[in-house]
């Protein structure tokens, strides 16, 4: 069969992480055949709306669907649902059970290097924060990864872990806010993502704070510039290449589509970690490709 | 004065409202200087009328409208007060949540660059506030005030504007006596200014005491006008509903006197507000009335015995034996009806139907199986009281809010009777009722008297308390402060009513 | 006077239900200009499959909105059903996964979402608080709950015992759509056809008229956020059904926008006494019509957005106009 | 009788006035309660520096509700001031990385809020479109505009010309606060002693009424609706000073519950007609005092929905037992 109509769910789209996402679908897709017609809808984080959009996408006879889980488990019946329908399910980001193809970043790995590095930089020891988000299985991975790192060090006291800074800036600004009034002596914390370690970057340059580094993940625009700037409390990002990976998941689909087995129907991309010193070499996410 | 060009014309007015045609072909005149009363049976169009004039309708295409002879824009309430016009309307329009003082200038403020001058708002309001004899503050937010003050509030607005021609529509309807005669040297000072009023009221001797021209609306159509010396009562009433009515006041019943058993005896009544210390007896078939001045805390006495406040102390019997009533729903379970003074706010479901509206009491006594409602039952009463009652209307089905002010008052009426209750405490009854179906009411009045229930009647109207009721009670500051009973040889007289409302006699 | 009495009522009467259907056609004609503009674009859109689809992807928030129109027929408002529906839902699916009894899930999801309502209903009923309040409360609390229930994770079952109620057909009618079409019915003969239906009317038209007729409004207001919490809790139960599982953070955010979308689309009023169940099914189809057309359409993602709230607002205004054409003729 | 004349007013209007300052102490004894409790569970919560993150985090929220105060006194409701804040906080971002004019992100931002407000208010006033179908059409529709403006990207500035409004503090004072405090002074101002400000009062107590008099209701709803937009665009310019930068998406998503909540538990009425700007002020506080005080107090997310719901509806149930209490000596 030919590539001739792909359907792309995302979490959320308008988050710039997804558009880069969408982005390599698309580019991939061209690359296949010209006239691709491609569709991306957005769950905004709800399981029924994403499940639908399957349904729709089944109806309008779509060849792949490109799933980024809204769900790393619940999606599973979706999925079958449209393999049923003879489509090609392959999942982006977040594991999606049954689906034919799965490329995503190894989250657990990015919570792991991100919060090695602040390991490293504090000496094994200290009070540890760690800005949590909204309960997906990316993020509880990631805080899976540095609590892993974490637990290997006994002088380190993690005071919080068990804030919700909603992954945006406004949301790490008030967090943390609080979180620096409640304890006197912090030496490093450990963002899920990039706005929420820039939103805790804000809050501490606001009450004159600067004892302790922080980490995140994401490798987004905006933390570029903050690496780049010199004077960030902001000292690496565990990046991940949204355009690489999604562009990868629909090239694999593809070939499942055309009648070939991928050798392994699952690729974890390694996060890398970028720091002031190795952004040269960082090609991010709206790069021209 | 008849050679005067008139100040106001209003040529083939006509209006539709979907399908009901409420005026037809209506030309009225009016001049300077004038009380030109405007008079009609319940939904005959007088209110509609005035609508027109006052801007909040626009007649339909081939009426006019003139004032000094000059065609001016309808359908324009700003255009209308520049104008020189001034509405009381029927039904108030103040908007509740803001002062006395805020609604009397509403859209009329006194200001300076945009902000409010609130002492020269004070300064206005003080001689109109003097002039109406308000006893209450302009700082008052007008939902505290009681229905009679309410209207007070409405007539001060009019008064505030300049006005060269002002529409009193029903003024009088929740005034009393006194609040009456101070309106009626307030209209003759008007005149004597040359100001034209037009005057509507369903009250025969406000017309007769005042009007200097009659005229006579029918159906939505214009039947006549009559001079000062040409009005007498037959004439009209016949010109109204085309039709004599022969008796006014109907009264068959028997005053009961003590010889009949005592339905409703309350004691020592007293609520937080207003209400204190009040008991009263009421007997089987006997018709008591509640008078006093506005304020004086009977419509507050009423709900309280209804269970619709809540009392402090009082203990209340039905039929000998105690009743703890604590709502509204228990006082109708014991077989107490209470009808509303403020149909509008408190009574009417305006936008449900008039079928609805009446069966509204007795559905859940009506209902079939697992609370299905029986709709042949509700259409049936609803048909019934409509012909009972002679409710003007093409439909039960109807919103009741497209019902002239009398008609709705026949529906709630029919609401509280279709409840076949016992004890029946009437606010007001006949509020904004004409003259056909006041006579009307009071034969339905008379006919629970005689059938033995017992009936407490509140009413500003004193020709009216005089020509129903049994008994008299006189309320002031809340107390009950006198009785006055017919004995055989004559009636009480209004005097004897006033003289301890107003507590004049020294009592 | 005799003969237009006589005349008069059946005259009136036939323009009277002349003038109800006509209203109570409301959105109607919105909705079927939505369909053809659809068909014209994507001639998918009318295929059996695809109405189906739509119908299904409706039915959750068709059954919230069915008793949100309870609540606002009263003058109220309930914003927590999306919460009920999260906490519902994770306790039909953990009740599915104790053996023997996982069928249980269904009615432990609709007595969850009761018991919640109750709460909203007690506190508006006996307590007079404000309605908005309240349940932004449990619209808040209640999340915390769902939460909780699932430790914030998600919880599944892939052999869900009731899992037919939100994928089977009967009759080739998805089930779905066959309770969503149920709860309307039963929604409209309890408003239309019984005493407490004319009583949810009264307390939305005058409230303190309805007191002093004698009507319990406490006990009216408990059952109108009883009912709401009850849709809401079926609404977590067949969310359960069709996804197998259930989150208690993720699932039913927002959903009281679009509950409330589909009432107030369907023509019920906000001030309370006015309004159609039938309206509330019109509102909600129109908006899963929206939702699923524009995908079809291939709109890209953001022009959705404007799309979509550009046609809410020129569907009420058409609607708006085509009443005041029907009032002038 | 004409003892009682003289005394009765001064008499009345004594006891008016002390129940007037009584109500309009509205819930500030909640507030002082929920700081009171803070205060004990964390002594580091009433620290100068602490409370002045309060104000700074409540502040965006109260120059949101300020407007929804407006709204919602004409008994109308504004659900798009989210949107309206992304879009706008998208412009002054995007203007602010022009060089030379970036001073001018911040009146862009004003008009381009202004300028949405009025188109709600042009729809509501003269279509008479039902404000919350109208405001829920621009949630969805506004939102898409934010999205485009920026192509889904987040837009950021490092060196924001007019981030001290954000971030600067002025004799001690953050901007934030400051100019927060003088939107409730001007609305209080414009609400209590202009014709306007009657005229809204007006408009929500009676707007029938209101019409009869000759007040042109349709200006009365532009300017309240216009007045949101142009705080909602404020409330963008603050957001993007505060934080650097603006995401069409996730900026002010479901900040108008916030806003409505705040001016809901300010003790303003949702009938209109009834409530103050003072209130409104509370209102936000309590609820910044909330977040803030959870985590100070360390309770853990899914606690803190659950505190938090439960803490608005007993404040509301205290302010009403208040309210009863005070009624009745
Ligand atoms: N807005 C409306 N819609 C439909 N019908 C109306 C409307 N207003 C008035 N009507 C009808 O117009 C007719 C005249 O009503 P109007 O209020 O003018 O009577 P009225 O003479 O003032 O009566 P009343 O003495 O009871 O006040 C009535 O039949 C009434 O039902
Ligand atoms: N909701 C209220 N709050 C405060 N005061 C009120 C309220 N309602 C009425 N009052 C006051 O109580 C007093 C008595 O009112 P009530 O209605 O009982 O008198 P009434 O004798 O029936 O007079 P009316 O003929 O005007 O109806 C009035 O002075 C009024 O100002
Ligand atoms: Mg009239
Ligand atoms: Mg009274």
């Amino acid at each position: 069969k030919d590539l001739e109509k792909v359907g792309i769910s995302v979490g959320l789209l308008g988050n710039p992480f997804f558009v880069a996402t969408i982005k390599g679908i698309e580019d991939a897709a061209r690359k296949i055949n010209p006239d691709v017609e491609v569709t991306s809808v957005s769950a905004d984080y709800d399981l029924n709306k994403q499940v639908s959009q399957v349904d729709s996408f089944i109806a309008a006879g779509v060849d792949v669907i490109m799933l980024n889980a809204v769900d790393a488990k619940a999606i599973e019946p979706a999925v079958k649902k449209a393999q049923a329908a003879g489509i090609v399910v392959a999942a982006f980001d977040v594991s999606a059970p049954g689906a034919d193809v799965t490329v995503m970043t190894n989250n657990v790995k990015a919570g792991e290097v991100a919060c090695q590095y602040l390991v490293d930089h504090t000496g094994g020891k200290g009070n540890y924060v760690i800005l949590n988000g909204p309960a997906s299985s990316s993020i509880l991975d990631r805080v899976e990864g540095c609590k892993n790192v974490l637990s290997q060090h006994p002088d380190i006291k993690i005071l919080s872990d068990d804030q919700n800074a909603e992954g945006s800036r406004d949301g790490g600004l008030k967090v943390f806010q609080a979180l620096l009034t409640r304890f006197d002596q912090i030496d490093a914390v450990f963002a899920i993502n990039d706005p929420t370690g820039i939103g805790a970057q804000l809050a501490a340059r606001q009450l004159n704070r600067n004892e302790f580094i922080i980490t995140a993940v994401d490798g987004a625009p905006d933390i570029e510039k903050e690496l780049s700037s010199g004077n960030s409390m902001i000292k690496a990002s565990a990046s991940q290449d949204p355009y690489v990976m999604a562009g990868q998941a629909l090239d694999m689909a593809a070939a499942v589509l055309a009648g070939e087995k991928p050798a392994e129907p699952t690729v974890l991309l390694d996060p890398k970690l970028i720091t002031a010193e190795n952004l040269g070499e960082y090609q991010g996410w709206t790069a021209a490709r | 004065m008849a050679g005067a060009a008139p100040v106001l014309e209003m040529r083939e007015i006509s209006k539709t409202f979907g399908v009901v045609r409420a005026l037809h072909n209506v030309s009225l005149t009016v001049h300077a200087g004038e009380l030109h009363a405007l008079m009609g049976e319940n939904g005959a169009g007088k209110s509609t009328l005035m609508k027109m004039l006052s801007g909040a309708y626009r007649p339909d295409p081939g009426g006019e409208i003139l004032i000094d002879g000059q065609p001016v824009t309808t359908g324009d309430p700003i255009k209308a007060r520049a104008n020189g016009v001034a509405v009381i309307y029927q039904e108030l329009s103040l908007a509740p949540n803001l002062t006395v003082a805020q609604n009397i200038f509403l859209g009329n403020e006194p200001r300076r660059f945009g902000v409010v001058d609130v002492s020269a708002m004070m300064g206005r309001a003080k001689p109109i506030i003097d002039r109406l004899g308000l006893t209450f503050s302009p700082r008052t937010r007008v939902s505290q005030l009681s229905l009679g003050e309410r209207q007070l509030v409405e007539i001060a607005r009019a008064l505030s504007t300049d006005a060269r021609i002002i529409i009193m529509d029903e003024p009088t309807t929740s005034l009393t006596s006194r609040e009456t005669d101070r309106l009626f040297e307030v209209i003759a000072g008007l005149k004597a200014q040359g100001i034209a009023i037009i005057y509507i009221s369903h009250r025969m001797e406000e017309v007769y005491q005042l009007a200097d021209r009659v005229s006579v609306l029918r159906d939505g159509g214009y039947v006549g006008t009559l001079g000062r010396d040409e009005v007498d009562a037959p004439r009209l009433v016949s010109m109204m509903v085309g039709r004599d009515i022969s008796s006014f006041y109907k009264k068959e019943h028997q005053a009961p006197g003590a010889q009949r058993p005592v339905a409703l005896s309350v004691r020592g009544l007293s609520a937080e507000r207003l209400v204190k210390d009040c008991s009263l007896d009421l007997h089987e078939g006997e018709i008591l009335a509640l008078s006093g001045l506005i304020g004086s805390g009977r419509t507050e006495l009423a709900r309280l015995i209804y269970g619709a406040d809540r009392k402090t102390a009082g203990t209340m019997e039905l039929g000998g034996r105690p009743v703890e009533i604590a709502s509204p729903g228990a006082a109708l379970e014991a077989g107490i009806a209470y009808l509303t003074e403020d149909r509008r706010e408190l009574g009417l479901f305006l936008d449900m139907s008039i079928a609805d509206n009446i069966n509204m009491g007795v559905m859940a006594r009506d209902a079939r199986r697992l609370g299905f409602r029986d709709f042949a039952v509700a259409d049936k009463r609803a048909a019934r009281a409509v012909s009972d009652l002679s409710i003007r209307t093409s439909s039960t089905r109807m919103n009741v809010g497209s019902l002239s002010g009398g008609n709705q008052q026949k529906v709630l009426l029919a609401r509280l009777l279709e409840t076949k209750p016992r004890v029946v405490i009437l606010d007001e009854p006949t509020r904004g009722v004409d003259v056909g179906a006041k006579s009307e009411i009071y034969r339905i009045i008379d006919d629970l008297a005689k059938d033995g229930i017992a009936i407490l009647m509140i009413s500003s109207e004193l020709p009216e308390i005089i020509g129903v009721a049994d008994r008299v009670l006189v309320m002031r500051d809340g107390e009950i402060v006198g009785e006055v009973s017919a004995r055989a040889d004559r009636r009480f007289t209004q005097e004897e009513i006033m003289e301890l409302a107003t507590g004049a006699s020294g009592t | 006077m005799t003969d237009k009495t006589s005349t008069a009522p059946s005259d009136g009467a036939r323009q009277a239900r002349f003038r109800v259907a006509f209203a109570a056609l409301g959105m109607l004609p919105a909705l079927i200009l939505l369909a053809v503009i659809f068909q014209v674009i994507n001639p998918r859109f009318m295929t059996e499959t695809n109405l189906l689809i739509v119908l299904q992807q409706s039915s959750i928030n068709i059954v919230l909105a069915a008793g949100m129109t309870f609540v606002i027929l009263t003058g109220g408002i309930d914003l927590s059903v999306g919460s009920i529906l999260a906490a519902s839902a994770m306790i039909a699916v953990i009740v599915s996964l104790m053996p023997e009894i996982g069928m249980l899930g269904v009615p432990a999801a609709i007595l969850a979402g009761l018991a919640f309502g109750m709460m909203n209903g007690v506190l508006i009923a006996y307590l007079k608080l404000p309605p908005f309040i309240v349940t932004l409360g449990s619209l808040t609390a209640v999340r915390g709950v769902a939460r909780l229930l699932g430790n914030d994770t998600t919880v599944f079952n892939s052999d869900l015992p009731f899992a037919f109620l939100g994928n089977g057909t009967f009759l080739g009618v998805p089930w779905l759509v066959i309770i969503a079409l149920l709860v309307v019915v039963i929604s409209w003969f309890v408003l239309r056809r019984t005493v407490l239906g004319t009583w949810i009317y009264a307390v939305g038209g005058n409230a303190e008229a309805a007191r002093l007729t004698g009507i319990k409004v406490p006990l009216v207001l408990l059952f109108v956020y009883g009912v709401s919490g009850l849709l809401a809790g079926l609404g977590g139960a067949l969310s359960a059904a069709r996804l197998y599982a259930a989150n208690g953070l993720q699932l039913g955010q927002s959903y009281e926008l679009d509950a409330i979308a589909a009432v107030i689309l369907g023509g019920t009023s906000f001030v309370g006494g006015v309004g159609s169940i039938w309206g509330t099914l019109i509102g909600g189809l129109i908006i899963a019509v929206l939702s699923n057309g524009l995908i079809l359409a291939g709109v890209s993602d953001i022009w959705q957005y404007i799309i979509k709230g550009l046609v809410i607002i020129v569907a009420v205004a058409l609607d708006r106009y085509r009443l005041q054409a029907g009032a002038r003729t």
